[in-house]
């Protein structure tokens, strides 16, 4: 079997999770408390599976796959098998060096997820959910076909959904049918996009991977291949028109599940009402799916239309940066405070997109790889801050040094990491950023003026984390009582399976923070492989270059 | 785009351990703080290990014993870069400048060894030593810190770490990155009193305005790199890539510098984001000493000091000279500025953040005065015109190194008072509360007198005023004499510099007046009140430091005379290789008291009449006097006490109505400048952001739930067509009949 | 394709191709008779002898029992559901029925079978699923509803739904439009008594009536509409009148009349503005029926649809497009969208089913209108007809998965109404915790309904886009590679009905997703707190749908195939 | 012979008061008169156009409407004696339970 994707990293963790969740249904309450914790230890013990399945992929163990030095739109572990056929439908999975780090870092926030909520309530039903959150979200990451890919894209809505519904806040109700029906409206546009993507091909010259009843493909390989085709007349692939509205459609749900501005408003009320796990791996994975799903087709397939929504992409993407950084200043909640920085910080991403530069979409590739270590430990932070102080407010709980010193230290770490202090995994994403932000103006003959309101999300960034710090951390100490939220009971630190998990994500961030290479050299492998093979090819000279 | 060869590379015994200098400090945090969270509490980490002080304690010494091997390395001659993980550059990506493929881009880590990385290297791990000796005597026996200096030693060593790795780093972006961890552990130090809401705010204080400065330091950086290709110094600072950038984009790079500077103004303090400083003296004494006097608020001039190559550059030749006097203008600006604070302060510890503030403008506008020198010279060829800018560029940071000696001294001595303060209240008080009274250690109206009680102090603290002074012959004398004679060089060629120079030479009659009350009222006279006068010696580890560096302040003259000044700016000089150390000296004496030009002749009489008898003397008049009956003093400080108890009798004056004047409320109050920073912030920042904050709710939010409310009254309405009647219904087929008819017939 | 065998009624081979319709007969018979066999005698007149012929009279333990009328209808649709699935498994024979003088009545292709399929599968499981809601018990003085259905009065129950499907297999068959619209009229009046049934109930006999009276008023227009195309073309045989259209297709009257004909099927397939009465006869009626009415019914309706619209007034007739293609896709546009706002509103999860059934009736019909948009006929070279099989292959799929997850939603709720009610959202409230996994059938049906991935509507949504996309996006493929240069304007305009589709999907999860909501997160409604009424039989029919749901979703492309060559067979000419 | 051709004309004009009045009426009974009047309208023109086309179908779809409309009377008066049962009226207007 050479096959380490599909049934071990996709089919394994999806049927383990049925399979206990059918067994749970059909017991009754007291049996289910019981099950909790063999539950909860079945479930850690797949999840760390995955893990090492796929850091022995890194390390060259399973498949002796080099990372760095896959050319453009070549994928390692490929594996199609038919699906359904007259439609052109397969199950295609395979990995490069943009999806492979998302995949690695969903099989690490995994464990690291369960360890962090430990104790969460109801544990029979939530573990497993969290198990199939965490395969349909590989699923994404590793699918070759549009059709599998929106499966999963859309998969992924349905545990996430019950995490937040049945685990989350007071105002759950709302906050879940919101995530679902925003995101889900996204991306039937979407959806939209990809068929009428679908139907441009062209059924006449022998497609591969042909459905027999369309005569066209759902295998992005192939249709990959297209993009850099030119037709006689030395037109673009699809043309002007058809690719700038199909590229439009594409955004329109990768910049919703991303998110920026200003289509990112269910994510506050999703993530301040969701449970901490279901925000860790919401912040941690789910939203990069958005950019994830930017690269791998509007990008890898219309360049010439990111050419011409350059400019556009390049004004969403400060609007998100700036915007999301300004509310967060405005914020008393902490989770919602922590939710809007995301914002912020996807908006960095987007910017290192629109930048149409090797560093600028190593930075994002960065970004979303640090991101995703750095963001559930925000969120574990803030999971842990409501868990014992039962409340989310700014303020509730102050002089947390003194009582509480774990998550003191954790939340200390956890905002220094987020404000992208140096040697923390996300500095680099920011400075090369920026690096390739000015690279760009300066090449188009921008006023530096351009750069200071980005730039100055940073001090915004540092304001708002160091006043919650001031108001959470410091302060207080003996004068100050405890929340009345918390009855006269002592106050608590954070829990051991808490700090665990807290030090293993502190750990990451700074290994991806001193080393980064680790991660971004097949990142950077990736931006130098899709620039030559296939932007530069087919653009030729654009904006942004000397 | 400039290439990006690394131009030379000496590979010496020493340079390979050069990282270690960085990684030894970084580690012992790690292993401090680890080891403090597991042995918080047990009394052979309190007691034997001084709850991580002596494992700090050796890891700063091997660090400048490493240091003192590199110096001593470069001093035999070799000099140059070395990239240290060449192999395995941190940063690996790609850009594209047009043509069919990308370039690729690295930012590697490396260490960089030059005459200025010499000499701060030393200031760093020197002081970071002596501070660390200083800190057990200092915070051990505080009860207040028990169980939790671990995370001061921690904090503090990381702190070294960084400080150290800015000076090493070979790129302006590892000097960001160090830069930036010395401003996380000036939050953590600074708050290191948790508990009290003035350091939480001041910690929060200080670091959002240096990141202020951090936001432009990077544009800046992000702008050179963009000129350059790169931001090793190899390569910025190679002659031909100055050149190449010079003629397409001089302009560009100038803006580039000044955004870099304004990253300076705030790590150093500087007018306007001077604000932090005085605040950030809530942190421990020790913290105030090493990171807010000593040595994180020099690595502003550091870095401006940095840019010298492309001041010198001969292709840039008059291009710069606008921002080399906004360098030396806000320079002058800051030196008056908080010298004049200064003045009205009475809390210890403020007077000398308000010097600290002030010294460093001095050193700006010396590099501002050095960099205009060199920009507009013609120093590469003339001889004469290369020893002017040699010269004044040597004296700012020879000043930088008299002030950084002389600032953690004066730090150090006035921690040792404020600590014996402090204990003499608890001792009289008999109470164990400690921190919960309104008794302010740090304020000069509890003391008074101590020369007598606390001889070994108040002898640093006189030596270190003198040199800050600028006293003839002690410490920072012969430094900013040169300072202030550079200004007023620059001065008579560009009319713009008159400003900075006037500033300069006022400063030194303002930093005479205010040193010298702080000095008279904290131990000459007699003792303020009853603590003062209980007050008793201090322990060996807070008198070793002290000793120490009192000896290196008075011996600044041997370093004059070794013509530092010349060996620290040149790269071609070296120690003592033209002139004895005798003959080096006589030649500054003469070059400072006997020059033969008639203008600077005078200048430095004027300067040490304003410095060295003006403002003691005006101090004397208002706060001199002997000490009480009985005391004595060590013999050298007999001769100032009394010459202030005669001049106090002689020439005293009422200074009520000054005192009161709108002028001194104001410079009590800062003139302002904090609370207009607290409105705008509270009012234009927090007013902008939750305006903001509402939009986003009422407009973005609003719209979607306009969408979803919408959409359900539109449901309201479709439903109410359901009325329930059949008729209705039956209405609507026939309708519809009608339509499809028409719509069937029509279209046909 | 297989031959056309032609066969006269009776003849030989009439047996094999009616089998279904025979075997449902003959269930009807026996449901007929056998509740009936008692003791009863028969007194020859004038004698006092009395001679036993078992009708009547106290009735035996078997014919008496209560379930019996429900096991035998099960069994008789049943049956014939796996009869035409093993006709179909045989590969499609093709027979058609001519009367003596040669006019074509009845067609058994591939497209009638699948038709068949789905009208006896969801009867089938409506019947099957019915057996224990009825609760038997003697007719006391103070009786619930629900406890009124004695055996007697099953029995009726269960011969209207046996008729009710023959009725609809006659609709599948016809090849006469008169033949189809009695067929129709069968169907129908079984429908309305059955919507009728409940007729101790307010609610009950008020959604007979509104459903009986607007149902007549539209076949009754839609029986002018066939005289006036009997006038026209002076024969309903669909190989006459498709001819005749072809010819003189654009004149008034035929145009008149096949708008009149659409007003018929137009009700039954609840399309905007005929759909008034479906959501309160769906409210009124009984659980499984209002399935029925949802599935098979509207099926019949969309055949009758297809059979007029593209076997009668066929798109080659005019100048590529179809005459009715505006009409259509107004009408697809307005109830899709209508459908989905009505039901955002509502509270009631049968009323909201209901006007969910009318946006998925909108959705088929703007299929229906892609395949008009494009001149299919097959002398017209390259993907025209492909596209067209697809368009169809998408409709017939999205039929067939309906009856899954409408019919399923129907049956959960029909469990919920046997307890008391199910006629307020809240009286879903906790029902994940009173039974897990009745919730979560329930989930599946809303996300299936709401046309979420993996599950078979997202697949059958997903159909119908595409071929609404292929359509509009036509031969540009291929023309680009040639130079082509397009624009999305050149795109038809039915890809704006797809674009519309997505949008009232999006519109649809929050409705659906609120049952889920009230499922998994409300507490249950007072009283409400016990485990659910028992009975196997729903829940093997719900497990059945369930199954059905996502398995077609996860591996739908033997379905797929299946509808392909059904859509293939429905003109000889594809 | 009648001119098929006002037959048609009088079933047209049957249908349009069948039509008109099933909406305008509220009285159930009435309004399934008209439905009749409508289906007879329907079966008038079958028979004219059997006439016009010479085509004896037509009669026999005629035959077969009728039987329709009368099984759709019975089946409807039916329900409306249901309805009066529980309603004790049959005033389309007022049976009005179901709305919205």
């Amino acid at each position: 079997m050479d096959d380490w994707i599909s049934m071990p990293l996709v089919g394994f963790p999806l049927i383990a999770s049925i399979v206990l969740l059918a067994f749970v249904s059909n017991t009754n309450e007291s049996m289910r408390r019981r099950l909790a914790n063999p539950i909860r230890m079945a479930t850690l013990v797949f999840s760390l599976v995955l893990l090492v399945i796929t850091t022995g992929m890194f390390f060259q163990y399973f498949g002796n796959v080099s990372w760095e030095g896959i050319s453009f739109n070549n994928y390692e572990f490929l594996h199609r098998y038919s699906w359904m056929e007259s439609l052109g439908i397969h199950w295609s999975v395979g990995m490069d060096a943009l999806s492979f780090p998302m995949v690695w870092l969903t099989t690490f926030l995994l464990p690291v997820t369960i360890i962090a909520t430990w104790n969460e309530k109801n544990g029979a039903t939530y573990f497993p959910i969290l198990l199939a959150m965490g395969g349909a979200l590989i699923g994404v990451f590793v699918s070759l076909d549009l059709f599998m890919f929106y499966v999963f894209w859309e998969l992924t809505l349905i545990p996430m959904f019950f995490l937040i519904l049945m685990w989350g806040g007071a105002d759950r109700k709302y906050a879940s049918q919101k995530f679902f029906i925003y995101t889900f409206t996204a991306s039937v546009v979407m959806l939209l996009g990809l068929i009428t993507l679908y139907f441009f091909q062209d059924p006449v010259n022998p497609l591969d991977y042909a459905g027999s009843m369309t005569g066209r493909t759902f295998d992005i390989p192939t249709i990959t291949q297209h993009a850099l085709m030119e037709n006689s007349n030395g037109n673009w692939y699809l043309g002007t028109n058809i690719q700038k509205i199909l590229f439009a459609m594409l955004m329109l749900g990768f910049l919703v599940k991303l998110p920026a501005v200003p289509f990112h408003t269910w994510l506050p009320d999703a993530h301040v009402q969701a449970p901490t796990g279901g925000s860790m791996l919401l912040a941690g994975v789910m939203l990069k799916m958005g950019a994830y799903g930017m690269f791998r087709l509007p990008i890898s397939l219309f360049p010439h239309a990111l050419e011409y929504f350059q400019l556009a992409l390049l004004i969403i993407g400060m609007v998100s940066l700036v915007w999301g950084a300004i509310v967060c200043l405005g914020q008393t909640n902490l989770k919602k405070m922590v939710a809007y920085s995301s914002v912020s910080h996807m908006g960095v991403i987007l910017v290192g997109i629109a930048t149409m530069q090797p560093m600028g979409w190593a930075a994002a590739l960065f970004m979303m790889f640090a991101h995703g270590i750095i963001s559930p430990m925000l969120f574990a932070v803030c999971g842990a801050f409501k868990h014992h102080y039962h409340s989310m407010e700014i303020g509730a709980m102050r002089g947390m040094a003194k009582h509480s010193p774990w998550l003191a230290t954790s939340m200390m770490f956890a905002w220094m990491a987020s404000l992208g202090l140096p040697l923390l995994a996300g500095f680099v994403a920011e400075i090369m950023m920026f690096i390739a932000l000015w690279y760009f103006l300066a090449a188009e003959g921008w006023s530096v003026f351009w750069m200071v309101g980005p730039a100055l999300v940073l001090a915004v960034t540092a304001a708002y984390y160091l006043w919650s710090m001031q108001r959470t951390i410091f302060e207080g100490g003996d004068e100050t009582q405890p929340p009345s939220s918390l009855h006269g009971e002592p106050v608590p630190d954070i829990a051991n399976p808490e700090k665990l998990a807290m030090l293993i994500l502190a750990f990451f961030t700074i290994v991806f923070g001193v080393m980064p290479w680790i991660a971004l050299d097949m990142m950077h492998d990736w931006t130098i492989q899709i620039f030559e093979g296939l932007i530069l090819p087919v653009l030729g000279n654009f904006k942004g270059g000397a | 785009m400039a290439s990006t060869e690394v131009t030379s590379t000496v590979h010496s015994e020493w340079m390979q351990y050069a990282p270690l200098i960085i990684l030894l400090p970084m580690m012992a945090f790690a292993v401090i703080l680890f080891l403090g969270r597991v042995f918080n509490g047990h009394p052979f980490w309190k007691k034997n290990l001084k709850e991580g002080g002596l494992i700090a304690l050796p890891v700063m010494g091997a660090s400048l014993i490493l240091s003192l091997l590199l110096i001593s390395e470069f001093l035999k001659g070799n000099s140059g870069v070395e990239d240290i993980f060449e192999k395995m550059a941190w940063v690996n990506t790609g850009i594209w400048n047009g043509g069919s493929t990308t370039e690729s881009v690295s930012f590697g880590f490396g260490i960089y060894v030059d005459h200025v990385t010499v000499m701060l290297l030393f200031v760093a791990s020197f002081l970071c030593l002596l501070i660390n000796v200083f800190s057990i005597g200092y915070m051990n026996t505080d009860p207040i810190n028990d169980n939790r200096n671990h995370r001061f030693y921690a904090e503090f060593v990381l702190f070294c770490s960084g400080m150290l790795g800015m000076v090493l780093a070979d790129s302006f972006l590892w000097l960001f990155i160090f830069w930036e961890i010395m401003g996380l552990c000036s939050y953590l130090l600074i708050g290191f009193y948790y508990e009290r809401p003035s350091a939480a705010s001041a910690a929060k204080k200080a670091f959002l305005t240096t990141r202020i400065g951090d936001v432009f330091l990077m544009i800046g950086l992000v702008m050179l790199w963009d000129l350059f290709g790169s931001l090793d110094y190899a390569v910025v600072f190679d002659t031909h890539n100055i050149e190449m950038v010079a003629e397409s984009s001089a302009g560009t790079l100038q803006w580039a510098l000044g955004l870099m500077f304004i990253g300076a103004v705030g790590k150093s303090a500087q007018f306007p984001l001077h604000v932090w400083l005085p605040d950030a003296m809530e942190g421990p004494t020790p913290v105030s000493a090493l990171i807010h006097a000593a040595t994180m608020v020099n690595a502003g001039l550091y870095l401006v000091a940095r840019m010298f190559p492309f001041f010198g550059a001969e292709s840039l030749h008059g291009e710069l000279d606008d921002l080399a006097f906004i360098i030396a203008a806000i320079g002058g600006i800051t030196a008056v500025m908080a010298a004049a604070i200064a003045f009205v302060q009475m809390d210890l510890k403020k007077v000398l953040a308000y010097s600290t503030m002030s010294q460093l403008a001095y050193i700006f506008t010396g590099l501002g005065c050095a960099m205009y020198l060199a920009n507009t010279l013609d120093w590469h060829h003339d001889s004469d015109a290369h020893y002017i800018v040699i010269v004044a560029f040597g004296a700012s940071l020879f000043h930088l190194f008299n002030h950084a000696m002389a600032k953690g001294m004066l730090f150090m001595a006035s921690g040792s008072v404020i600590h014996e303060v402090h204990h003499a209240h608890h001792h009289l008080h008999h109470d164990d509360d400690h921190h919960d009274d309104d008794f302010d250690a740090q304020s000069m109206e509890n003391m008074g007198g101590l020369a007598s009680k606390m001889p070994i102090t108040a002898t640093a603290m006189l030596i270190g005023s003198a040199s800050i002074m600028g006293l003839p012959l002690i410490g920072g004398f012969w430094s900013k004499e040169g300072i202030i004679a550079n200004a007023w060089r620059v001065a008579q060629d560009d009319p713009r510099f008159l400003f900075p120079a006037m500033c300069v030479l006022i400063g030194a009659a303002m930093t005479g007046f205010y040193m010298s009350r702080m000095w008279l009222k904290t131990f000459a006279g007699k003792p303020n009140n009853e603590v003062a006068a209980h007050v008793g010696p201090t322990n060996i580890w807070i008198k070793t430091p002290l000793f120490i560096l009192t000896f290196v302040t008075l011996s600044s003259v041997l370093l004059a005379g070794m013509g530092f000044t010349h060996w620290a700016a040149d790269t071609e000089y070296s120690f003592l290789s033209e002139k004895n150390l005798i003959d080096g000296i006589l030649y500054e004496m003469g070059h400072a008291f006997a020059n033969s030009d008639s203008f600077f002749f005078i200048l430095t009489y004027v300067a040490i009449f304003l410095g060295a008898i003006v403002g003691p003397g005006v101090a004397m008049a208002l706060y001199g006097g002997k000490l009480a009956d009985g005391e004595d003093t060590k013999p050298w400080m007999r001769p100032v006490i009394r010459l202030s108890a005669w001049v106090n009798d002689r020439f005293h004056f009422d200074n009520t109505a000054l005192r009161e004047s709108s002028l001194a409320v104001a410079l009590e109050n800062r003139l302002y400048i904090d609370e207009y920073y607290d409105k705008a912030m509270l009012n234009i920042v927090a007013g902008f952001s939750n305006k903001v904050a509402e939009a986003d709710t009422e407009v973005i939010d609003g719209t979607i739930k306009a969408i979803e409310s919408g959409s359900q009254s539109l449901s309201a309405v479709v439903r109410s067509m359901t009325t329930g009647s059949a008729r209705d219904y039956i209405l609507m087929v026939a309708v519809g009949t009608l339509i499809i008819s028409l719509l069937i017939w029509g279209v046909a | 394709m297989s031959k056309i065998t032609t066969i006269e009624p009776f003849t030989k081979g009439f047996v094999e191709a009616f089998s279904p319709e025979l075997i449902l007969f003959t269930g009807m018979l026996l449901l007929i008779l056998v509740p009936n066999l008692g003791k009863g005698t028969f007194r020859i007149p004038g004698t006092q002898l009395r001679l036993p012929w078992l009708m009547g009279g106290t009735r035996f333990k078997f014919s008496s029992d209560p379930r019996l009328p429900a096991w035998i209808a099960s069994i008789t649709l049943g049956s014939a559901f796996l009869n035409v699935l093993y006709v179909f498994s045989q590969g499609l024979d093709r027979v058609l029925i001519v009367s003596e003088s040669g006019k074509e009545l009845f067609l058994i292709n591939g497209f009638s079978r699948i038709f068949e399929m789905i009208f006896f599968g969801a009867l089938a499981l409506a019947a099957f699923s019915s057996m224990n809601r009825l609760q038997v018990k003697g007719i006391g003085s103070k009786v619930s509803e629900n406890e009124l259905y004695n055996n007697r009065r099953q029995a009726d129950f269960y011969i209207l739904m046996v008729t009710c499907a023959l009725g609809m297999s006659v609709v599948a068959l016809a090849q006469d439009l008169f033949v189809l619209f009695i067929g129709l009229e069968l169907a129908s009046f079984s429908t309305y008594v059955l919507v009728a049934f409940l007729k101790e109930s307010k609610v009950g006999v008020e959604s007979g009536m509104k459903y009986f009276i607007v149902g007549s008023v539209a076949s009754g227009v839609g029986l002018y509409g066939l005289s006036m195309l009997y006038l026209w073309a002076g024969s309903l045989q669909f190989s006459v009148l498709a001819a005749t259209f072809a010819v003189s297709g654009t004149t008034a009257l035929p145009m008149i009349g096949i708008g009149f004909v659409l007003v018929g099927f137009g009700f039954k397939v609840s399309a905007a503005p005929f759909h008034f009465a479906a959501p309160d006869a769906y409210a009124g009626a009984m659980s499984p029926v209002a399935g029925v009415l949802a599935t098979a019914s509207k099926a019949m309706g969309m055949l009758g649809l297809v059979r007029m619209l593209l076997i009668v007034a066929a798109p080659e007739s005019t100048d590529g497009s179809a005459v009715w293609l505006v009409c259509l896709g107004v009408m697809a546009a307005v109830t899709m969208t209508w459908g989905n706002l009505a039901a955002l509103g509502s509270d009631n999860p049968k009323r909201m089913l209901a006007y969910s059934s009318v946006a998925h009736a909108g959705y088929m019909l703007a299929a229906l209108t892609a395949v008009g948009a494009w001149n299919w006929d097959a002398a017209v070279a390259g993907d025209a007809s492909a596209a067209a099989v697809a368009v169809m292959t998408a409709l017939l799929f999205h039929l067939v998965v309906l009856v899954a997850f409408k019919l399923g939603a129907f049956l959960v709720l029909s469990i919920l109404e046997s307890e008391g009610g199910a006629s307020r959202l809240s009286s879903l409230g906790g029902l994940a915790k009173r039974e897990p996994l009745l919730a979560v059938a329930m989930f599946i049906f809303m996300i299936s309904l709401a046309g979420v991935p993996p599950m078979a509507g997202f697949l059958s949504k997903l159909l119908v886009i595409m071929g609404i996309v292929r359509v509009a996006v036509g031969d540009m493929g291929a023309e680009i590679t040639d130079g082509g240069i397009y624009a999305l304007g050149d795109m038809h305009w039915v890809w704006w009905l797809a674009l519309l589709m997505v949008l009232n999907s999006a519109i649809s999860v929050f409705y659906y997703l609120r049952v889920v909501v009230v499922m998994f997160f409300d507490e249950p409604e007072e009283g409400r707190e016990g485990p659910l009424p028992r009975g196997w039989q729903v829940r093997v029919a719900i497990l059945a749908c369930v199954l059905t749901t996502v398995l077609v979703g996860v591996a739908g492309d033997s379905l797929i195939r299946i509808c392909e060559m059904a859509a293939q067979s429905l003109n000889y000419n594809w | 012979m009648i001119d098929p051709a006002w037959v048609s004309a009088l079933s047209a004009l049957m249908f349009v008061i069948g039509l008109g009045g099933a909406f305008t009426r509220k009285n159930a009974i009435i309004v399934l008169m008209c439905i009749e009047l409508m289906l007879n309208a329907a079966n008038m023109q079958f028979a004219a156009a059997a006439v016009h086309h010479g085509d004896t179908t037509g009669w026999v779809y005629t035959l077969f409407a009728i039987a329709i409309a009368a099984s759709e009377v019975a089946i409807g008066l039916a329900i409306f004696l249901a309805v009066y049962g529980q309603h004790e009226t049959i005033s389309l207007d007022d049976v009005d339970v179901l709305r919205n």
